[in-house]
């Protein structure tokens, strides 16, 4: 099964990129196929390479990065919800890309299931 | 179709806005704060036992786990991530954020 | 008769404008929706149809207003503009205090709707 | 002591759980989704006028204004935002998020 | 006698756990605070006194636990807990629940304390 | 009167940061000090001189900016918080710094009030 994710909120403030990782994760242990992670409202920091979280914690914009390079999962922030918070292509982590919400569009209409993660 | 409710019930309305739109047959599915409705025992047991009436009720496991919540209401089953994904495979998704 | 490459997309609003983002961010994704010939339906439910409401006049806390935009969506062909009653109802609005016309529906008739989706995406 | 609430009565418990703290004399100030709460008619109107008999309530113009909110509970009232900075003058202040 | 050079700060943690980080960063700004020898008092309503239920395992989300640090308080001397008595009891919660002894008050009671404070935060 | 801000949320996604910056508008117009504005949890990304909002909207970065270089109010984000966040140095809009929360413990002490904006 082809399946697209919606992440709608920012790392760490809210739970919603932790569960958007562990069910890609799932899915993809399943034998599903993770089309996308498209990033939309707070949702795009998701994917900045600036952050520096404690060496105990999580990296939550690295491990988008090896999900997007390992399993060739396009990570995708709204250019126009990046651009209000001061994400851009400068400080984007590998395997990530900005785009348009017409991607978010084809993202919805060719994948069997979209599943929203958000606050 | 599978509903997702991801708030703590006894901080926020969408558990009980969730529950007005829900048809028989369709799985709900509590996850992240959205947990602490199943809870045995809280204010919210009632209506859990009442919906599970209709509807079948899931709780993901690693959420109840990481807060502490090990009797959940009669009835309620318990999935990991994998089991979440299977939910997926059954049905269209409609997560009520 | 249905067409196969058309999905059924449906989008919820749920939060009050202003306060958070949801609902205006929400308006925009509808809008670029709008242009792929899908067969779209914008849902108002809880404080989402407070986003409708007449005679919101932002200029005093510094935002953009954006209730007239929903007023563009019929230009847009998207028509399916839906308000739960009971969300109405408690927040002690009429048909009459929105800014567009829409169809008031009890729960059950939206939950029929919810179920025939292929995507739902809520704001 | 001042008190501000900032959420939709409708979706969040945040009023409902501030107004058991309130102590007579107390000011309320609802500001952003908040101003909900004091709109004239609506299911909160009956608790609102409960609470003034004890407590002065305002809600901030622009707020109301902004959200098409033009008719409020009797005996709410209006400020901007020095109006605000008065009420700060006067007491110190638990913003309720 | 009160001494003039300390200020009275409450914290009102008001999240459930996990969520949202706002207790989490919420504890990390007492810690903090407990240094600067300040009159700290913690008060625990709603969904926040689930930050101190027993048994919080977190390693299958991923994210780091933190219940036990509130035990790590007393030993920067920040000796006032208070726990609001309603949303330990709507919670279906007792005392014996949580990993850190408490006092459990009537909002009335906290109500009077919030009063006598310099400064409020809540996370 | 000395008064001390705490904001909890980012720009765009919450009110919050509007009605914080028009209160402490008011509060200087009024006559008052507004001492610092200090940013936790997603509040550090206010400060983020890579936001680029459309045309027709506010700029928030620059106008605590303007309001850090015109009035003296620092405009402060936790350390921590910033990390976490991708928010460094090197982003950083003009009259902004990164610091601990001693830092705003010092405010809270030595404030009038401390007026908290967020979720």
């Amino acid at each position: 099964m082809k399946i697209g994710i919606l992440l709608k909120e920012g790392p760490y403030n809210h739970q919603a990129s932790d569960t958007a990782f562990k069910f890609a994760e799932a899915a993809i242990k399943k034998g599903h196929t993770v089309d996308a992670v498209f990033l939309y409202n707070d949702g795009v920091t998701n994917v900045t390479k600036l952050m520096d979280p404690p060496q105990d914690d999580r990296n939550i914009s690295a491990r988008w990065s090896e999900l997007s390079q390992k399993h060739g999962v396009e990570v995708l922030a709204c250019i126009a919800a990046s651009k209000r918070r001061g994400i851009n292509d400068d400080v984007l982590v590998q395997g990530s890309a900005i785009t348009g919400l017409g991607t978010l569009t084809d993202i919805a209409i060719r994948n069997d299931r979209l599943v929203t993660f958000g606050d | 179709m599978l509903h997702t409710i991801n708030k703590s019930p006894f901080e926020n309305s969408t558990f009980e806005t969730c529950i007005r739109f829900l048809l028989p047959g369709d799985p709900i599915l509590f996850i992240e704060d959205g947990v602490y409705a199943v809870q045995a025992g809280n204010r919210f047991s009632a209506i859990i036992a009442n919906t599970l009436k209709n509807n079948p009720v899931f709780a993901l496991q690693p959420d109840l786990t990481a807060r502490g919540l090990t009797v959940v209401t009669e009835g309620v089953q318990c999935v990991d991530y994998e089991g979440f994904v299977g939910l997926v495979e059954e049905h269209q998704v409609n997560s009520w954020l | 008769m249905e067409n196969e490459n058309v999905n059924k997309i449906m989008h919820v609003l749920r939060h009050a404008p202003h306060g958070t983002i949801y609902s205006y961010e929400g308006l925009e994704m509808i809008l670029i929706m709008a242009a792929y010939e899908q067969d779209l339906s914008v849902v108002f439910i809880g404080d989402g149809v407070y986003a409708l409401k007449k005679n919101q006049e932002t200029a005093g806390i510094g935002i953009k207003g954006f209730a007239k935009t929903f007023m563009a969506l019929d230009g847009y062909d998207v028509e399916k503009l839906y308000v739960d009653k009971l969300s109405l109802e408690e927040r002690g609005l009429t048909e009459d205090d929105l800014v567009v016309d829409v169809e008031v529906l009890d729960a059950e008739v939206i939950g029929g709707l919810m179920r025939e989706q292929d995507v739902i995406i809520h704001h």
